[in-house]
């Protein structure tokens, strides 16, 4: 028992000199690295290498809540990158270079698993451009990763503000939030008009996520522009019970509802709707999914039948490819494109688009961001002249500064007998619109 | 505790800390400051941390507290709201957030003890209190993502590339690691592990366990609300969904994974699922969607139920070596 | 602005119907935690696994999701001892956070295994016959929802008739109250734990058989249920039935009148709030013993 | 002719605690055997090892002629040993009846359970008045009452009582003796008792045991021992 | 010496449900003695300790402490004013070291952890506890090992009055024996006064100064020990001649 105390004394002391080298040795660290730390800027690609392969990463929810969207946007751009390099031969300008889907990273459900796969993605793989990551908040947290490495990042998301926060490296082809929520309430009121209905008091119903709140703002702005007397009655996406809704509607009575589901809170509202008993003119939804799409009408059954909703894309415009992608994706995968898969048709033909013209513009170093983004700038796209415009709703391709596209516009879909029909802006052959709704 | 070894040994028990410190302050040296990798590894630290503060709740009182989040969240959100509006330095947020969370857990703790709520109903007292602010801070915040603006620079406590805040992160660590074993060789300690081996004997040799249980409530809950911002700054951002329930129950986990009370088992948990789960998601998450969280909750049922007494012992197990070599025999 | 009359009226009514099925879902929580001890947090996960079973064999047999519960609810006994073998028993008398983390890991497994087979879509099966509101003055009341809450309370009821009056309820009374003195009697206390483990798993399938009936599944719709079962245990105290219906009926119209006055979005804070003053000030239980 | 019940070498305690060093004792049928010594000798620790609630390390425990060392408590209980546990372990949020009902639990005891509630009623009349009430409201001598019959019930070869009379008026004592002795004559039930009451039990009881620390240290008549000076150092002093 | 008596009880009773453990209990412990407390299971020996010590409050009657008024203070004030007591039924610091858990017993005088360790070193050395086993985890230690360090878990909080709650229940003659030396040394050596609950008369009689007899919740005897044991009320309690 050689002295316990001294012993103790000892462990005080050590105690001491653990802190103190551990913070010699952080400082350490630091000014090691402040000497041998790489410079922070990728180093830019000297004279006219042999571009051989333009790497292309995804960041897609594929796991969670919306999962189901992140995999039809992977299986789409699986498609189309197959279609661009088989087909059309790669990027002929850059010497036949072909696009290559580097990485596919899970953007989960939150942003900060997220940011960690754009992390992953870009300090692995490099890729010269990103597109993701279809939910808006998972966007953003990506995107705060490819600004700061300089990534051309091509959202898949709808929320205004994504393009309203002065990043530079980012280009959006699909009709924001609010366009949606616009375009909804433009089309029942005109649909209604047509019809001699009634459209005394409209209701605004939406999911109060970001998302939803956007598309609302655009619906209410439209209808105020019209002066229609509206109520706006907001729930949770994570909503399971929409019996106080209903009860609520019950109450107002509205004539027409413009409904702003999320996914899985539509397919209860329509199920709910059906089994109350209640009746409106017209339910238009507004908003990237829910009621029209396949899974939707899968899960709803009748019950969604006459809902109808907006979409970014128009699976059944009559362009020549757009119906070429449309019967490949449904050869493929045996069921017809929704709007994730949309999205990632025009955007990558855009992409692929702009590089067919970056080598041209910029010949010396046509993959650099900044040069890239300027080709995407100058990029006036339609129907004669491009592959991505005749897969766009609109028709028509132009970025503003923003990255967003000037002329972003939606198709709205209605379902009738069990499948969705195209009824805006131009009904599709043989199809009329139904309102009211029986 | 053998005499004889006892004079090799009285500066010998450095060497692994001191291995550890410098092997971790290398790291960014180690990836080829590939961003991603120091990303994980602040991240770790920085979780460490909070599993190292819990352990002074959970691991030295055996209170089963699963408000991690809680904490970490206040304080997280009060330092970056006052430096986003208002440009206070995150310096004095992260203070600010310390106390405001400290000030949450004497209203919440003080009650609980009175009370003498224990085990399960502690647990999920403290899962109440997440799920209470969780929600509040929806009809506060709105269900909106807040990031904290591209600033840079050590006043904002906010860089470009990670390096800077990895080494913030393991300071913060040390000093965590540097109170875990003041407090549990102090007075503290030593009554908050009889609180939790028998509240009732130690009463008996007049512990006053309400007061040293809110004592170590209080401890942890300031620990975690200091490292709140540095938490907000690594994940981007901060919403109402950082006050997680899963989070605060992830955080216990590495605590007794690792072994209650144990420093050494809990960094090797940490460091162990931060990977683990990491790499299982970049690895499965794009092809087989949950299969990360699928292993790792396997992990936390195989672990649980053929190893309880954590991973400590696997550590003691490895380190055992080093330990004869340098301390000359078992310590506790 | 203050809410309608009617509206209180049917958020009554909706919390009411919400309640009966709570104390369902909670009924066999508090067996688990009565009986044997232990902290079982993934109850709620298996109500969510068995909530697709229903919707796989509900939709592919294009039948009642009621029907289904003939079915699931065997199997879900038998899921139910399993899981009792393999991860319950070797934690009994274990640390209470032991417990709770391993049951955990558990709900993170049927969370996960629902999210790969069945991705996070939501599913719904709706009853065919069941789905019609009716009105009752000022209130529509959902058929499927007044089914599913008075066949909950008729399962209740029963299971009160079980414990009370059958060989098998006095030996689950038993053992809960003293284990050893049971083993005196000649009970066999390990068969009693695993039918109460069975059990309590059988009534979440059950319970998800209602449920499914007007409501859907995702991989996460066990959280609400398990948090929500340990807040009815906590208000009703341990071990008496009627504890447990009042407090379900309880947290079902706390639930139900904050999503409609408030926000949907604070139910289950509003459910907190009532837990963490029940604890402070009935640390037993609004409804005595514990 | 074999003993009822034996055990024989036993080494046994609770986990790491060893309580028991080698201890052997037998019942024979009919007898009233009394197990006496001061408090921690391992009384009680050695009924619950013949019922099979502690941590056997080594011995065996037999009940007429039948090996049941490895059988679980419920199966021994089947097999005719009923323990009255010190502290009488009532159901307290019980009734009565379903206690006594519980008493019945395994299946042979089932069968004649109508019968045997008889009987018990007849010895405890008292109980019968509260059948319908909740055992916990009952007094200390009413809950000791329930505590015998409810072991009665289970129509036990051999009745394992610890510590009875604890906490009994002196005028109860002497009933409840009383109803030992009828149960063990009229009802040929064979009784092992732990008592404190240390006369009276031997007053009672054919032969008797007295433990020390964990090991038998006297056995024997029970009157032999009353008058054997180890017994009163046992208790008393040097 | 002040004739002030460092514990003095009067008239507790203390009543569960329906059994009265404690009916009327008077006494006290004088300064520097050893008084034995003893009487037949369920008398009350432990509802009394727990009624001075705190973990009860008595439905009637006192407890004064050098003339204080203790009645109803929470336990950890009474440890520090001065009462300790070990537990009949042993409760281990399973995963602290036996030095730790004395030490958490130290602590109460002092801040000092360092104090504390020599404090708990000496109080273990002097009880006699095997010096190698000092750092053993509570739960690796034999029973007469945990009574040992829940005496000395007492001892080291320096109380003016050690309540010992059958120490030697369940331990061999021999350990025993060398308890007697143990308590005899911590009066003597420490001046702690001291209660020694114990059934076993044998052990009560070699070491107390003074015994009280309870019976069924009463005092029914007090004298040195040689007479107590005499006593017919006594003999009578014990070995249940007649009733009373």
């Amino acid at each position: 028992m050689l002295g316990r105390g001294s012993k103790l004394a000892a462990v005080k002391i050590s105690a001491i000199i653990v802190t103190a080298i551990v913070v010699v040795v952080a400082v350490a660290g630091v000014a090691l690295y402040i000497l041998t730390a790489p410079a922070p800027t990728p180093t830019p690609t000297p004279t006219r290498p042999k571009i051989t392969e333009i790497r292309i990463g995804m960041i897609e929810p594929l796991t969670g809540k919306y999962a189901v969207f992140g995999k039809e946007a992977v299986d789409a751009a699986r498609l189309i990158i197959e279609i661009i390099n088989e087909e059309l031969g790669g990027v002929k300008s850059l010497g036949g270079a072909k696009l290559v889907l580097v990485g596919v990273e899970d953007a989960g459900e939150s942003p900060e698993v997220t940011a960690m796969a754009a992390e992953r993605l870009i300090a692995t793989h490099r890729p010269h451009i990103i597109v993701g990551a279809y939910i808006s908040r998972l966007t953003a947290a990506a995107a705060e990763v490819t600004e700061r490495e300089r990534v051309i990042f091509a959202f898949d998301a709808l929320v205004d503000w994504l393009t309203e926060r002065g990043w530079r490296y980012v280009i959006r082809l699909a009709p924001k939030a609010s366009a949606h929520g616009a375009t909804a309430a433009r089309f029942a009121l005109s649909l209604a008009k047509e019809r001699g209905v009634e459209a005394k008091k409209v209701v605004v119903l939406h999911e109060d996520s970001v998302f939803g709140t956007y598309v609302a703002t655009g619906a209410i702005r439209e209808l105020a522009a019209n002066r229609i007397p509206y109520e706006s009655v907001s729930y949770p996406y994570t909503i399971e019970d929409f019996g106080p809704i209903i009860s609520r509607l019950r109450e107002i009575k509205p004539d027409i509802i413009i409904s702003v589901p999320y996914f899985h809170d539509g397919v209860l509202f329509a199920k709910a709707y059906r089994a109350s008993g209640l009746k409106v003119k017209l339910i238009a939804g507004a908003g990237g999914c829910g009621y029209i799409d396949p899974g939707s009408i899968e899960a709803v059954g009748e019950a969604v039948e006459y809902f109808t909703n907006t979409l970014s894309y128009d699976p059944s415009r009559a362009t020549e490819w757009n119906k070429k992608v449309v019967e490949k994706y449904v050869s493929r995968y045996g069921k017809p494109p929704s709007e994730a898969a949309g999205i990632i048709f025009y955007t990558l033909f855009f992409i692929y688009e702009g590089l067919e013209k970056a080598s041209e513009m910029f010949p010396d170093d046509p993959l650099n961001p900044d040069n890239l983004m300027k080709v995407f700038m100058s990029l006036d796209l339609t129907d004669e002249n491009s592959i991505s415009a005749q897969l766009y709703p609109t028709g028509r391709i132009k970025l503003a500064p923003n990255g967003d596209n000037i002329y972003a516009g939606t198709a709205v879909l209605q379902v009738i007998g069990g499948k969705a029909r195209v009824v805006w802006p131009k009904p599709e052959p043989g199809v009329v619109p139904v309102c009211p709704m029986p | 505790m053998g005499g004889p070894t006892l004079k090799a040994s009285r500066f010998g028990w450095l060497a692994p800390p001191l291995a550890l410190a410098a092997l971790c302050g290398l790291v960014p040296h180690m990836v080829g400051f590939n961003q991603y990798y120091i990303l994980v590894a602040t991240r770790i630290a920085i979780v460490a941390s909070v599993a190292l503060s819990w352990n002074i709740i959970g691991g030295l009182a055996g209170q089963l507290d699963l408000a991690s989040s809680a904490y970490l969240g206040l304080g997280g959100i009060l330092a970056a709201e006052l430096m986003i509006k208002y440009g206070v330095t995150p310096w004095i947020g992260m203070l600010a957030g310390a106390a405001a969370s400290a000030g949450v857990a004497f209203l919440i703790g003080y009650p609980l003890f009175r009370f003498g709520i224990r085990e399960v109903w502690y647990a999920l007292s403290t899962v109440a209190l997440v799920v209470v602010l969780h929600e509040l801070a929806i009809v506060l915040m709105g269900p909106f993502d807040y990031y904290v603006p591209p600033v840079e620079g050590w006043y904002y406590l906010r860089f470009r590339t990670w390096e800077n805040l990895y080494y913030v992160s393991l300071v913060l660590l040390a000093f965590v690691i540097v109170v875990n074993l003041w407090v549990s060789r102090s007075k503290l300690g030593y009554y908050l592990k009889a609180i939790r081996e028998d509240e009732t004997a130690a009463e008996a040799l007049g512990v006053d366990v309400r007061k040293y249980k809110l004592l170590a409530l209080l401890i942890y809950a300031t620990l975690v609300g200091f490292a709140g911002y540095l938490y907000v700054v690594t994940q981007r951002t901060y919403s109402y969904k950082t006050f997680s329930a899963p989070f605060s129950i992830y955080i216990a986990v590495i605590g007794i994974v690792g072994g209650l009370g144990s420093v050494d088992g809990i960094l090797l948990a940490a460091a162990m699922l931060g990977m683990a789960e990491e790499y299982l998601r970049a690895t499965f998450g794009g092809t087989l969607p949950g299969l990360h969280l699928l292993v790792y909750g396997l992990l936390l049922v195989t672990v649980g139920v053929l190893r309880p007494e954590g991973l400590a012992t696997v550590t003691r197990r490895l380190l055992r070596p080093v330990r004869t070599r340098f301390l000359g025999g078992e310590s506790a | 602005m203050l809410p309608s009359p009617s509206l209180i009226v049917q958020s009554l009514v909706d919390g009411v119907f919400l309640g009966f099925l709570f104390s369902l879902v909670a009924l066999g929580l508090s067996l688990v935690f009565g009986v044997m001890g232990f902290i079982n947090f993934a109850h709620g996960d298996f109500l969510m696994a068995s909530a697709y079973l229903v919707w796989v064999l509900a939709s592919s047999l294009r039948t009642e999701p009621l029907a289904t519960a003939a079915l699931t609810v065997p199997l879900f006994f038998v899921v139910g001892a399993a899981v009792y073998f393999l991860v319950a028993r070797p934690l009994l008398g274990r640390e209470p956070l032991m417990q709770i983390a391993v049951t955990v890991g558990v709900g993170y497994v049927l969370q996960n295994v629902a999210l790969m087979s069945f991705r996070a879509e939501p599913r719904a099966s709706l009853s065919y016959a069941l789905n019609t509101y009716f009105g009752l003055g000022p209130v529509s009341v959902h058929a499927a929802k007044l089914v599913a809450a008075l066949m909950s309370f008729a399962i209740v009821v029963g299971l009160d008739y079980l414990l009370k009056r059958t060989w098998f309820g006095l030996a689950v009374r038993a053992t809960a109250y003293d284990r050893e003195t049971a083993m005196l009697m000649g009970v066999d206390v390990n068969k009693v734990y695993v039918a109460v483990f069975g059990l309590g798993i059988a009534l979440t399938a059950l319970a998800s058989s209602l449920w499914m009936t007007f409501g859907q599944v995702d991989p996460y719709l066990g959280a609400s249920f398990g948090l929500v079962s340990w807040i009815v245990i906590a208000l009703g105290g341990l071990g008496g039935v009627p504890g447990i219906l009042a407090s379900s009926l309880i947290i079902g119209v706390v639930q139900s009148l904050t999503t409609n006055i408030v926000s949907p979005s604070v139910k289950m804070a509003a459910a907190s709030v009532v837990f963490l003053l029940v604890l402070w000030f009935r640390p037993r239980g609004l409804f005595g013993k514990v | 002719m074999s003993p009822l019940l034996e055990i024989k070498d036993v080494e046994a305690g609770y986990g790491p605690f060893v309580v028991l060093h080698g201890v052997s004792l037998r019942v024979d049928r009919g007898e009233i055997v009394a197990l006496v010594g001061p408090n921690g000798a391992g009384k009680t620790t050695t009924l619950k090892t013949i019922v099979g609630l502690t941590t056997l390390y080594r011995g065996r425990v037999v009940l007429d002629g039948r090996d049941v060392t490895r059988e679980p408590p419920h199966a021994r209980v089947g097999r005719g040993l009923a323990l009255v546990p010190e502290g009488r372990g009532i159901f307290v949020p019980l009734t009565v009846l379903e206690n006594l009902r519980l008493g019945a639990y395994s299946r042979e005891a089932r069968a004649k359970m109508d019968e045997t509630l008889e009987m018990v009623f007849s010895v405890f009349p008292r109980l019968k008045e509260r059948r319908n009430q909740i055992a916990g409201t009952l007094s200390g001598e009413e809950s000791q009452m329930l505590a015998i019959g409810r072991a009665l019930m289970s129509r036990p070869r051999v009745l394992l009582l610890d510590e009875s009379s604890q906490g009994l008026a002196p005028k109860i004592v002497e009933e409840l003796f009383e109803v030992f002795r009828r149960l063990n004559s009229e009802w040929g039930v064979t009784m092992l008792l732990v008592e404190q009451h240390v006369k009276r039990s031997l007053e009672l009881a054919n032969r008797a045991y007295v433990m020390e620390s964990g090991r038998i240290v006297l056995e024997g008549e029970s009157g032999e021992l009353m008058r054997n000076e180890m017994l009163r150092k046992a208790y008393l002093v040097v | 010496m002040s004739s002030e008596p460092i514990l003095r009880v009067e008239g507790l009773v203390k009543r569960f449900g329906g059994v009265v453990a404690l009916n009327g209990v008077s006494l006290e412990v004088r300064r520097g003695e050893i008084l034995g407390i003893i009487g037949p299971n369920g008398s009350g020996k432990t509802t009394l300790v727990n009624c001075v010590t705190g973990i009860y409050r008595p439905d009637f009657g006192r407890v004064y402490l050098l003339g204080e008024d203790i009645t109803g203070e929470p336990p950890h004030l009474v440890a520090s004013k001065g009462v300790a007591r070990t537990w009949q039924k042993v409760r281990p610091f399973a995963k602290m070291t036996v030095l730790e858990a004395v030490m958490a017993g130290a602590l109460l005088r002092t801040g000092d952890v360092e104090e504390a360790r020599r404090e708990a070193v000496n109080v273990l050395t002097m009880i006699g506890f095997p010096r190698e086993k000092f750092d053993s985890p509570g739960r690796s230690i034999s029973l007469v090992e945990h009574k040992l360090v829940d005496l000395a878990r007492a001892v080291a909080t320096r109380p003016k009055l050690l309540l010992v709650d059958e120490i030697v229940a369940g331990l061999r003659p021999h350990e025993v024996e060398a308890m007697v030396g143990v308590i005899r040394r911590v009066n003597k050596e420490l001046g702690v006064t001291l209660g020694v609950i114990e059934h076993v008369m044998r052990f009560i009689v070699s070491i107390s100064d003074r015994v009280v007899v309870l019976h069924e919740g009463r005092l029914i005897a007090e004298g040195p020990p040689s007479e107590v044991v005499q006593n017919p009320l006594v003999v009578e309690a014990y070995l249940g001649t007649r009733p009373m």
